[in-house]
C-alpha cells in the first residue's frame, strides 16, 4: 500500500462521507477539515516535488484486455496541490455565511459541496493516471465533474451554458478517444511510451492528425482560442466560490494533459518534425497560445459584469502558459509552469473578492457599483493584490512567471509573440482597473452607504491567497524547486533558479532585490510624503471640483459605463464575434442536415427507398467487385 | 444473350418483368387498394422466380415418372417452397386488406398520401408537438396564451 | 558591492534624478517659453514650484486610497531610478534587466490611476481611462524598441548593453530605424503635446491632477521630473551608448529630452484613437523593419 | 435436446387454443400465455445447461439433411430465445382482456423462437413472414385507429421487403441448389461472385426493413408513435435484434467477404448519421427514442461489419445493453410524455425516474464506469486495428454521434432539473409495471458494470463457438455426406 | 482698525524653523498658480499678460486650470449675483495660503454697475481679498503690477502682514457668511465644510462662530468623510 494508495483511499473515503452528510449543518465544519486532510495526505507524498521518484499505486485493473495502473509524478503533485489548495480555500469560502446566505436564497447548498468533492476526486484520479486509457477515465470523469458543477445554480443561462460546456468537453473527450485509438491500433498498447514510439512510425499527415487531435481534446478543456466561446459565459455562471474553484484550476487540467503527453512524449522535435518548415507544429501553437492571449483580454475589457470579465481573463490567462511552455526552453517552461500557480492563486482570490461584493451589495454589474473602499477596505486590498497579480506587475507573483515568458520569448528571438503577449498584459492591465475602479473607487452610491465588510469566514481564505500571491511574488524559490522536478521529470532543461528568483547568463530577476528596491523606494515616497507636506483634510466625496457646480445626491458624479472610448472607437468595430458566427454556422449545417434526414422519413411511399437501397448495394457490389456475373 | 431465346429465358424474362411491373405499381399509385393489388403482383412475380429456379429444360414434372429413373426431372423443392411462400402471400394480403377496410373507415379518403399527413399530425397530437415540417399551413403563432391551442 | 556603497547608491541615485530632472523640466520650459518668443521662467522655478506645493498650508485628501497612489507614484520612481544604471553607480541593475525596468513604470502610472480614482471625480476617471489607453499606444512601440535593443545586445541587463555599446559603435549607428522607433514611442512616454490628451487642461481640468493639491500636486511634478530623467537616461543608455562618466551622459540625456520637446510644442492635442492608431502604425512599422535588419 | 421443438409448437398451439380457452374462463385465458412462457424459460435454461459448450443440431421429422429442415440449438441461439421468454413475458398487456390479442402474442413468441432456432434459410424466411403478420397483427389491434394506418404502411414496406428477402432466396437456390445454411457453408466459393453477393443483399436489405436499417427504416417513427410504450420497448429491444439475427446467421456462415462488410458497415453509418440527426430535432420522448434506437441499430450493423468472432462478440454486446437501455426508456416513457418543456421541473417532483433516466443515458453516451463505455471502447478499439479510411470514417462517425446524443439528451436533462412553471404536466405517478421493470433494468445495468470482465469473457466464448463454421457444418451435416463432400 | 485676533495656531519659535518658513514664504513669492476664472470683461486683459510681451512666467506665475491647484483667484469684472455663489465655491476649494485678486473697479466698489440690482458691490465683503486692480479694464501693465505688488506683499508678509489676508476668511468666518446669507438667503450652503478645516487647522477665532454659523448648521447636514472602517 504505497502513499498514493493512502491518497486515494481519503479522497474517496471524503467523498462518501460529505455526500453521505451534505444535508446536515455539520457539514460546514466536516468539508474544510476533509480537504485539510487531503491535503496533509499530499504534503506527504512531497518528496516527489523534491526530486524525488514517482510512486505507483499496487491497484491496476485489467479490463477486456486493457491494463490500467496509476502513478504520481511530479508533474501531477504540482497540480494537485494548487487544487487542494484552492478546493481548501473554496471550502472554507463556501462554509461560512455564504453558504448560509446561498441556502436561503434557494440554493441546493449540499449538491454544492457534493460537487466540489467530485471535483477534486476527479482531479486527483486524473492527475493520478498512469497509462492512456486512466488519462481518458479521468479526463471523463472531470469534465462531467465540472458540469455537475456548473449545472447547479438556478437561473436558465447557467442551464444552458452548462449544456454547451458538456458539448464541447464531449467532444474534446470524443477527440482524445481517437487519438487513443491510433495508438493503440499500431501495437496494441496503451502505455505512455507508447505515443513517441508510435509518434515516430507514423507516416507524415498521421503525425499531424495525432497531434491536431490531442491538442483539440486539451485545447477544448483550457479554452485556447478556437474553442474558447463555452468557458467564459460557464464559469460566470457558475454559484459562488464554484467558480472561484473552476476558474482557477479546472480549465488547468488540458494545461496538466498538454504538458503530460504532447510536451513529454511528442517533445519539441516531434513538434517541430510536423509540418512544412515553416509552419510547424511548434510555431501554430504558438500563435494559437499568443491570439489567446489577446482576442479573449479585449473581450474581457468590454464586459461590464464583473465575473464574466474575469473568466474572459482566465481563459487569456490560459493563453500565456501554453506560450511558455511551447518554447521547450528551461525558462520559458518554467514560466508557462509557475503562471499555473500564480494565475490559481490571483484567480481565485479575485472571484472571491466578486462573490464578497455580490454577497454585500447583491449585484457584481460593474455600472451599479462604486465607491465601496471605505466600506468594504480588506476586499478592496484582497482585489488591489490580485489586480497586481493578474497585472502581472512586480511584487506579486504573476510578474515572476510573465517575465519567464517574454525571458524565453527574447532568447529565442520571436518579436511577433513579444508583442502580443505585451499587448495581453496591457490589456489586462487595463480590464484590471477598470474592474477596481467600477466596483471600489469613484462615488459611492445612497444604496450602498451602510455597506458592511465581509464576514470572517469569508475573508480568511480571501486574504489566506493573496498572501500567497505575495508570497511567491516576493520569494519564487519557494516554489522553483516544484517546478524544477516537474521539468526533469517531463524532460524540459531544468531552471537554475535559487530563493529569490532566477539565475541566468543573459540577466537574471531577483525578486527579493527587485521588491526590496520598490518598498525602499514606497518608504522614501510616504517619508516624502508625510514628513515634507502639511496636514491634509478628508473631504466629502461632494466636495469636488464639477466647474463651479454645486454637488448633491440627485445627480449621480460618476464615470464607469463604456470606460474605455478611445480605445473602442478604434477596434470596436473588429468584434464582430467571428467565433461565434463560426459555431452558428456549424450548428446551422447540422440542422440543415437534419431537416434533409427527417424529410426523408417522411417519404411517401418507404418502398421508393427500398428500391433506391436496393439498386445502390447492387451497384456497389457490382463496382465493389469489379467482375461480372 | 444466345440462351435468352431459350425457354427458360423466356420465363424468367415474364417472371421478372411481372415483379418489375407490381414494383413501379407500388411506386406509382397512390390508392391504397391499387397499392395491395401491385403488392400481390410483385410477390406472384417473386414466387414465379423462385419456382423458375429448380426448371432443368426438358426435364419432366417428377410425378410422371412411372418407375424409369433414367428420365431427367424438375426438382421438387422449389414447388413445396412456392406453396408455402404463395400461402404466406395470401396471409399478409388478406390482413392488408381488413386493414385497408378500416382506415378506409376512419380517414374516409383511399389516397395513400391524405393518410400518411392526417396520420403524422394525429401522432403528433398525442404527442403535444407540432407536427414536423408540415408544409400546409405554417405552425399557427401563439399569440395569446391558449388562444389557439 | 557592499552595504555602505549600496546605501549611498540608494539615496544618491534618486537625488541626482531629481536634481537633473528639474533641470531637464526647466529646460522643456524655456525650450516652449523660446518658441513663443517668451523670456521663460526663472533658473531656479521648478524647485520653487515644489517647495510651494509641499510648503502649502492646507491640503485635501479623499481617502487613504489617494494619499497612498501618491506615495505608489513618486515611490515607484525611486525604485525605477535605482534599476537604472548611472556612470559610477550600478543600483541593483544586474538583479533586474530592462523588462522590469520597463516594468517599474508601469507602477507609478498604477498608483497614481488608484489615488486618481479614489478621488471619486469623473474628470479624473476620464484622465485615468485616456492615460492608460495611451499606456497601451505607447508601450508597443517602447516595448518593440527594448526587444530589439536586447536581442541585439544579447543581454538584457543595462550595463552589458553599455559595455557592448563602448567597445562596438553606438546603438544608433547600428540601429538607425530602431532609435528612430524609439524616440517616437519617447514622445508617447514622456506624454508631450501631441500625445497629451489625457491632461487637457480645458476639456477635463488637467484629468488625473483634477483634485490634487498642496504636497499631492508636488508629488506628481516630483514625478514629472523623474519621468524625464528615466526617459532620457534609458534612451541614451539604449543608443548613445551610455557614459562613462556625468559629463558625457548628461548631455546625451538632455539632447535626447530636448527633441521631443521642440517637437511637441509645435503640434495640437490627438484624439485617444489617433493617439493608439498613429502609435501603433509608424514606430511599430519602423521597429519591424529594422528588427528584420538585426534578426 | 429434442423437446426444444416444443419451445415453437407450445406457443402456436396455445395461441389458437387461446380463444376457445376464453369462452370458457377469461381468467384461465389471460394466464395460458404465461404459462406458456415459463414453460419455454424452463426448457432453455435445461437445454443451455445440457448443451454446456458444445452445439446440438435437431432434425426436424427425422429427415437428415440437407432435405429436411434443422434446428441448430448452441448458447448463441438459446440466449436470445430466453431473451424473447422473458421480454415477452416483462411486456405481457395484462390489462388488455381480448383473448385474440393473447395469441397474437403468442404467434409472435413463436416465431421469434423459430427465427432464433432455425438453420434453414427458407424455414427462417416462413418465420420471419410468420413473425411479421404477428406484428402487424398487435400493431392494428390497437384502440387509436391511427395504429392501423400505420400498421397498414409499416405493411406495405414490410412485405416489399420480404418479397427482396425471397428473391434473394431464389437466388441463392438457383446457385447451390439448397438452402440448408449448413450445406451452403461448404460450398462457399461460387456464392462468392456478384451473383451470390446480390442475394446477401437482397436478404440484409429485406431483413433490414424489420431490423431498421436506414433506407427502410421510415416506418419506425409512425408505428412507435401510435403503440402502447411496452410494445415498443419489445419491438426496439428484441424484434429488430431477431431480424439482424437472421442477417448474422447469412453473415457468419457464407458470406465472410470484405465487399458484404462493406455494405453493412456503409448502411450502419448512414443510420447512426440519420438517426442521431433526426433525433436531434424531435421535440418529444417517444419520437426521440425511436430515431435513437435507429441510430444505435446503425451501431450494432457497424459491429458487424468487423466480421468474425470479434465482429459477432461486439454485436452481442450492443444488442444485450441496447435492449436493457432502450427497453428500459421506452418502459419510463410514459412518465415523460409530451413535450420536452412541459417536463420542467420534473426532476424535482420525482427524483428517482430522473435519477433512473440519466443513468440509461450516460450509460448510452458511454461515461466511463457504466458497461456502455467499455463496449464502445471496445468497438472502436476494433474497428481501429482493421485500418482503412472507411473504418477510420466510421469510428468518426460514431463519435460524432455521441456528441449529438450528448447534446440532445442533456438539453432534457437540462429542461428536467429546471424550476417547474405553469405549463408543465404534473407527473402520473400511478404505479406502473413497466417502470418497476424499467428500475429492473436500471439495476441490473448496474450491477454489470461491476461485473463487466466476467460478462464479457462469457460473451467470448460464445461468439468464438458460434462465429467459426466448421462447428456448425460437423454438428449439422452428417459425418459420412461430408466424408464423400471434403 | 481692527482689533488683532488671537487665534489658536501657535507660532513656531526655533529658529531653525524661522529659517525654513521664511524660505518657503520666499518660494510662494516666487512661485504662484493663478486660476483664471473670468467672470467679468477685464479677463480679455490677462491673455497678453501671458504672451511674449509682458510674460507672466517670468514671475513665475502658471495659469491653473483647478482651484485645487490655484494660490491666486482672479476675478477680472463685475460679479453678478449667481456668479458671486461659484465664485464664493471656487474660493472655498482653493487651498491656502490663497490670494484674491479683484481686477477692473467693479470689484472694488460696484463701478458702473454701482447701482445695479444684479451686482455684488463690495467683492472684500463677501471673501478676503489681498490686492486691487482699478480701472475699467486696467492695461495689462497695471495687472502685472498688482501681481508684483501681491508678490512683494507675500515675500515681507512677516512685517507688513499684508500676504495673508487668507486667514481672515477663517478668523471673520461669522461676518463673510452673513454677508453671502443676506445675498443668497438663509438656507445657503456650499459642499466645503469651513469651520471643520478652521477647526483643523487651528484658525479659528471667536469670530469664526456667530449667528450665521448657527443658521448653516441648522440647513446644512454636516458632509462628514466616509472613513474606512473594517467592522
Amino acid at each position: 500500500m504505497t502513499l498514493l494508495d493512502h491518497l486515494f483511499i481519503v479522497v474517496f473515503s471524503c467523498l462518501i462521507a460529505i455526500s453521505v452528510v451534505r444535508n446536515l449543518p455539520i457539514v460546514d465544519k466536516l468539508a474544510p477539515v476533509l480537504y485539510g486532510l487531503i491535503l496533509i495526505m499530499l504534503v506527504r507524498m512531497a518528496s516527489v516535488a523534491y526530486g524525488g521518484d514517482a510512486y505507483l499505486s499496487s491497484f491496476s485493473l485489467d479490463l477486456l484486455g486493457f491494463k490500467m495502473h496509476w502513478q504520481f509524478t511530479a508533474l501531477s503533485w504540482y497540480f494537485a496541490i494548487i487544487t487542494l489548495v484552492a478546493a481548501l480555500a473554496s471550502a472554507v469560502f463556501m462554509s461560512g455565511d455564504w453558504g448560509r446566505q446561498y441556502r436561503e436564497g434557494g440554493g441546493n447548498y449540499g449538491m454544492l459541496q457534493l460537487a466540489l468533492i467530485v471535483n477534486v476526486f476527479s482531479m486527483i484520479l486524473l492527475l493520478g493516471s498512469g497509462d492512456l486509457l486512466s488519462l481518458f477515465i479521468g479526463w471523463e470523469f472531470v469534465s462531467w465533474a465540472s458540469f455537475l458543477m456548473m449545472v447547479l445554480s438556478p437561473s436558465k443561462l447557467a442551464k444552458k451554458s452548462a449544456v454547451k460546456y458538456i458539448v464541447y468537453a464531449m467532444t474534446g473527450a470524443m477527440a482524445l478517444m481517437v487519438a487513443i485509438v491510433m495508438i493503440y491500433a499500431v501495437n496494441d498498447s496503451l502505455e505512455f511510451e507508447q505515443i513517441s514510439i508510435v509518434f515516430a512510425q507514423m507516416s507524415g499527415s498521421s503525425q499531424v492528425a495525432l497531434v491536431l487531435l490531442l491538442f483539440v481534446a486539451f485545447a477544448i478543456k483550457m479554452g485556447l482560442l478556437p474553442f474558447h466561446l463555452w468557458q467564459a459565459v460557464a464559469y460566470a455562471e457558475t454559484p459562488g466560490p464554484g467558480a472561484a474553484f473552476l476558474g482557477a484550476i479546472s480549465s488547468r487540467m488540458g494545461m496538466f494533459t498538454i504538458v503530460l503527453v504532447i510536451v513529454q512524449f511528442i517533445g519539441l522535435g516531434g513538434l517541430k518534425s510536423v509540418g512544412t518548415s515553416f509552419a510547424n507544429m511548434q510555431t501554430l501553437l504558438a500563435w494559437v497560445a499568443a491570439l489567446t492571449t489577446i482576442i479573449p483580454t479585449y473581450i474581457a475589457l468590454q464586459q461590464h459584469d464583473a465575473k464574466r470579465l474575469l473568466a474572459w481573463h482566465g481563459v487569456g490567462q490560459g493563453g500565456y502558459m501554453l506560450l511558455g511552455i511551447i518554447m521547450f526552453d528551461s525558462i520559458g517552461s518554467a514560466g508557462g509552469l509557475m503562471h499555473v500557480l500564480n494565475h490559481a492563486s490571483y484567480q481565485a482570490a479575485l472571484f472571491m473578492t466578486v462573490v464578497a461584493v455580490m454577497y454585500r451589495t447583491g449585484t457584481s454589474d460593474l455600472n451599479k457599483l462604486g465607491g465601496l473602499v471605505t466600506q468594504m477596505p480588506l476586499t478592496f486590498l484582497v482585489m488591489l493584490i490580485g489586480i497586481i497579480g493578474l497585472a502581472g506587475l512586480p511584487p506579486m507573483n504573476g510578474f515572476v512567471s510573465k517575465w519567464l515568458v517574454y525571458r524565453s520569448l527574447l532568447v529565442n528571438g520571436q518579436p511577433l509573440l513579444f508583442v502580443a503577449a505585451v499587448l495581453g498584459t496591457l490589456g489586462t492591465i487595463l480590464s484590471v482597473y477598470k474592474l477596481i475602479h467600477n466596483t471600489f473607487l469613484g462615488q459611492l452610491r445612497l444604496e450602498h452607504q451602510n455597506v458592511r465588510e465581509v464576514p470572517w469566514s469569508m475573508l480568511v481564505p480571501m486574504l489566506g491567497l493573496s498572501v500567497i500571491v505575495f508570497i511567491t511574488g516576493f520569494m519564487p524559490g519557494l516554489i522553483l524547486p516544484w517546478i524544477a522536478s516537474v521539468q526533469e521529470s517531463v524532460g524540459l532543461p531544468v531552471i537554475a533558479h535559487h530563493l529569490g528568483g532566477i539565475e541566468y547568463a543573459k540577466g537574471g530577476l531577483d525578486m527579493i532585490w527587485v521588491s526590496g528596491i520598490l518598498f525602499y523606494g514606497f518608504g522614501v515616497g510616504a517619508l516624502i510624503f508625510y514628513f515634507l507636506g502639511g496636514k491634509s483634510k478628508r473631504v466629502h466625496q461632494y466636495d469636488n471640483y464639477a466647474g463651479g457646480h454645486f454637488l448633491t445626491s440627485d445627480v449621480r458624479y460618476h464615470y464607469s459605463n463604456n470606460f474605455y472610448p478611445g480605445l473602442m472607437h478604434l477596434i470596436g468595430t473588429w468584434y464582430r464575434g467571428s467565433f461565434q458566427w463560426l459555431e452558428n454556422s456549424i450548428v446551422s449545417v447540422m440542422s440543415f442536415f437534419s431537416v434533409f434526414f427527417e424529410n426523408i422519413y417522411r417519404a411517401k411511399q418507404p418502398v421508393m427507398l427500398l428500391l433506391i437501397g436496393v439498386v445502390l448495394a447492387l451497384l456497389a457490389l457490382y463496382r465493389n467487385l469489379g467482375v461480372g456475373a | 444473350m444466345n440462351h435468352f431465346f431459350t425457354v427458360e429465358g423466356i420465363l424468367y424474362f415474364g417472371a421478372i418483368s411481372l415483379s418489375i411491373i407490381g414494383l413501379f405499381g407500388l411506386l406509382v399509385s397512390k390508392n391504397l387498394f391499387r397499392l395491395l393489388l401491385s403488392l400481390v403482383l410483385f410477390e406472384a412475380g417473386a414466387n414465379l422466380v423462385l419456382v423458375l429456379s429448380g426448371f432443368i429444360r426438358n426435364g419432366i414434372a417428377p410425378i410422371f415418372l412411372d418407375g424409369n429413373s433414367g428420365a431427367v426431372m424438375n426438382d421438387p423443392v422449389p414447388q413445396a417452397l412456392v406453396l408455402t411462400a404463395i400461402v404466406i402471400g395470401v396471409g399478409v394480403q388478406a390482413l392488408a386488406l381488413s386493414l385497408i377496410f378500416r382506415v378506409k373507415k376512419h380517414y374516409g379518403s383511399m389516397d395513400m398520401r391524405t393518410i400518411r399527413s392526417k396520420l403524422e399530425r394525429e401522432i403528433a397530437e398525442n404527442a403535444g408537438v407540432t407536427p414536423p415540417g408540415s408544409n400546409e399551413a405554417p405552425a399557427p403563432v401563439k399569440l395569446i396564451e391558449g388562444e389557439n391551442s | 558591492m557592499n552595504a555602505l556603497h549600496l546605501m549611498a547608491e540608494l539615496i544618491f541615485m534618486p537625488l541626482i534624478a531629481f536634481i537633473v530632472g528639474m533641470m531637464m523640466v526647466l529646460m522643456m520650459r524655456k525650450i516652449s517659453a523660446r518658441l513663443q518668443r517668451r523670456i521663460g521662467p526663472p533658473f531656479f522655478q521648478p524647485l520653487y514650484d515644489i517647495v510651494k506645493l509641499y510648503g502649502k498650508d492646507t491640503q485635501i485628501s479623499h481617502g487613504l486610497i489617494h494619499d497612498i497612489g501618491i506615495i505608489m507614484a513618486v515611490g515607484g520612481y525611486i525604485g525605477a531610478e535605482i534599476l537604472l544604471p548611472v556612470p559610477g553607480m550600478e543600483g541593483i541593475a544586474a538583479k533586474g534587466g530592462v523588462i522590469t525596468l520597463s516594468y517599474f513604470l508601469m507602477i507609478p502610472s498604477l498608483g497614481m490611476a488608484l489615488g486618481v480614482g479614489q478621488c471619486a471625480n469623473p474628470n479624473g476617471s476620464i484622465g485615468i481611462s485616456r492615460a492608460l489607453t495611451a499606456m497601451l499606444a505607447y508601450d508597443i512601440p517602447f516595448i518593440l524598441v527594448v526587444f530589439g535593443a536586447a536581442w541585439h545586445y544579447q543581454s538584457t541587463s543595462l550595463i552589458g548593453m553599455i559595455e557592448y555599446q563602448q567597445v562596438h559603435q553606438w546603438g544608433i549607428v547600428e540601429m538607425p530605424l530602431l532609435a528612430i522607433a524609439g524616440l517616437f514611442a519617447l514622445q508617447g512616454m514622456l506624454g508631450k503635446q501631441p500625445f497629451e490628451i489625457y491632461i487637457a487642461p480645458a476639456e477635463i481640468a488637467t484629468g488625473p491632477m483634477v483634485e490634487m493639491s498642496g504636497k499631492y500636486m508636488g508629488g506628481l511634478f516630483v514625478m514629472q521630473t523623474f519621468q524625464l530623467y528615466t526617459a532620457g537616461v534609458l534612451y541614451a543608455s539604449l543608443f548613445l551608448g551610455g557614459g562613462t562618466s556625468f559629463l558625457t551622459l548628461l548631455p546625451k540625456a538632455f539632447l535626447v529630452v530636448a527633441l521631443p520637446m521642440s517637437i511637441a510644442f509645435m503640434f495640437p492635442r490627438y484624439k485617444t484613437e489617433d493617439v493608439i492608431r498613429i502609435l501603433w502604425k509608424w514606430p511599430v512599422m519602423l521597429g519591424l523593419i529594422s528588427l528584420a535588419f538585426i534578426l | 435436446m429434442n423437446s426444444l421443438v416444443l419451445l415453437m409448437v407450445l406457443p402456436l398451439f396455445a395461441a389458437f387454443i387461446i380463444p376457445v380457452v376464453a369462452k370458457f374462463s377469461s381468467k384461465l385465458a389471460l394466464f395460458t400465455g404465461p404459462v406458456v412462457l415459463c414453460i419455454n424459460l424452463l426448457l432453455i435454461m435445461s437445454a443451455w445447461v445440457k448443451v454446456g459448450s458444445g452445439a446440438h443440431a435437431i432434425f426436424l421429422g427425422g429427415f437428415l439433411p440437407p432435405v429436411g429442415i434443422v434446428f441448430y440449438i448452441d448458447h448463441f441461439s438459446l440466449l436470445f430465445s430466453g431473451l424473447i421468454a422473458s421480454m415477452v413475458l416483462i411486456v405481457w398487456p395484462w390489462d388488455a382482456k381480448e383473448s385474440r390479442l393473447y395469441s397474437l402474442y403468442m404467434l409472435l413468441s413463436a416465431a421469434s423462437f423459430g427465427l432464433a432456432l432455425s438453420a434453414d434459410l427458407f424455414n427462417l424466411y416462413v418465420f420471419y413472414e410468420l413473425l411479421a403478420v404477428a406484428t402487424y397483427g398487435i400493431i392494428a389491434k390497437q384502440k387509436n385507429s391511427s395504429a392501423t394506418a400505420a400498421s397498414l404502411r409499416y405493411l406495405f414496406i414490410s412485405s416489399a421487403g420480404s418479397v427482396m428477402l425471397l428473391l434473394g432466396i431464389a437466388i441463392i437456390y438457383t446457385l447451390t441448389g439448397t438452402l440448408n445454411i449448413a450445406h451452403l457453408a461448404t460450398m462457399t466459393e461460387n456464392l462468392h461472385g456478384f451473383a451470390g453477393l446480390s442475394a446477401f443483399a437482397l436478404i440484409a436489405i429485406g431483413a433490414g426493413v424489420k431490423a431498421e436499417m436506414f433506407p427502410v427504416n421510415s416506418w419506425v417513427a409512425e408505428v412507435y408513435g401510435t403503440i402502447p410504450r411496452q410494445l415498443s420497448a419489445l419491438l426496439a429491444g428484441l424484434i429488430s435484434k431477431l431480424a439482424v439475427v437472421l442477417i448474422i446467421k447469412m453473415l457468419l456462415m457464407v458470406f465472410q467477404v470484405q465487399a458484404a462488410f462493406d455494405l453493412l458497415l456503409v448502411v450502419g453509418m448512414l443510420g447512426v448519421i440519420s438517426g442521431e440527426m433526426v433525433a436531434w430535432r424531435a421535440k418529444d420522448m417517444i419520437r426521440m427514442l425511436s430515431f435513437s434506437s435507429i441510430a444505435h441499430l446503425g451501431v450494432l450493423f457497424i459491429a458487424l461489419s468487423i466480421g468474425g468472432s470479434k465482429g459477432l462478440w461486439l454485436a452481442i454486446a450492443i444488442m444485450l445493453h441496447h435492449l436493457l437501455v432502450k427497453g428500459g426508456l421506452f418502459l419510463m416513457a410514459d412518465r415523460f410524455s409530451g413535450h420536452f418543456d412541459k417536463l420542467k421541473g420534473l426532476a424535482h417532483h420525482s427524483p428517482m425516474s430522473a435519477a433512473v433516466f440519466l443513468v440509461f443515458i450516460l450509460s448510452l453516451l458511454g461515461v466511463p464506469p457504466l458497461p456502455g463505455f467499455w463496449i464502445k471502447m471496445a468497438l472502436v478499439m476494433n474497428l481501429a486495428e482493421l485500418g482503412g479510411g472507411l473504418y477510420y470514417l466510421a469510428i468518426g462517425v460514431i463519435l460524432l454521434a455521441t456528441i449529438i446524443e450528448t447534446a440532445y439528451m442533456f438539453n432534457l436533462v437540462q429542461t428536467m432539473y429546471l424550476k417547474a412553471d405553469a405549463d408543465s404536466t404534473p407527473l402520473n405517478k400511478r404505479y406502473s409495471a413497466s417502470y418497476t421493470f424499467a428500475k429492473l433494468f436500471a439495476l441490473l445495468l448496474l450491477v454489470s458494470m461491476v461485473f463487466v470482465s466476467p460478462i464479457s469473457k462469457r460473451l467470448k466464448d460464445i461468439a468464438n463457438h458460434s462465429a467459426n463454421p466448421q462447428i456448425y457444418i460437423h454438428t449439422v451435416l452428417p459425418a459420412r455426406y461430408l466424408g464423400e463432400k471434403s | 482698525m481692527k482689533k488683532e485676533l488671537k487665534i489658536k495656531q501657535k507660532e513656531r519659535t526655533n529658529p531653525l524653523a524661522h529659517v525654513f518658513d521664511d524660505f518657503i514664504r520666499f518660494c510662494q513669492s516666487k512661485s504662484l498658480f493663478m486660476l483664471h476664472y473670468c467672470t467679468g470683461c477685464g479677463a480679455i486683459e490677462l491673455p497678453p499678460a501671458m504672451t511674449s510681451r509682458f510674460d507672466m512666467e517670468r514671475l513665475g506665475i502658471q495659469p491653473m486650470v483647478t482651484p485645487r491647484q490655484a494660490d491666486i483667484l482672479l476675478i477680472t469684472g463685475y460679479v453678478s449675483i449667481k456668479t458671486l455663489k461659484r465664485v464664493i465655491l471656487t474660493y472655498e476649494q482653493m487651498q491656502s495660503p490663497k490670494y484674491v485678486i479683484g481686477i477692473c473697479s467693479c470689484t472694488v466698489n460696484g463701478g458702473m454697475y454701482w447701482q445695479s440690482y444684479a451686482t455684488a458691490k463690495k467683492l472684500n465683503e463677501y471673501m478676503p481679498v489681498d490686492v486691487y486692480i482699478a480701472g475699467c479694464m486696467p492695461r495689462p501693465e497695471a495687472v502685472m503690477a498688482g501681481l508684483q505688488r501681491l508678490k512683494d506683499n507675500i515675500r515681507n508678509d512677516k512685517k507688513e502682514h499684508k500676504g495673508s489676508a487668507w486667514k481672515d476668511y477663517f478668523k471673520r468666518y461669522d461676518y463673510y457668511l452673513g454677508n453671502q446669507q443676506a445675498l443668497f438667503g438663509e438656507d445657503w450652503q456650499t459642499p466645503t465644510d469651513i469651520i471643520a478645516e478652521a477647526k483643523l487647522y487651528g484658525l479659528e477665532t471667536e469670530e469664526t462662530y456667530g449667528k450665521h454659523t448657527k443658521l448653516l448648521e441648522k440647513h446644512q447636514t454636516p458632509l462628514l468623510p466616509q472613513e474606512m472602517r473594517i467592522k
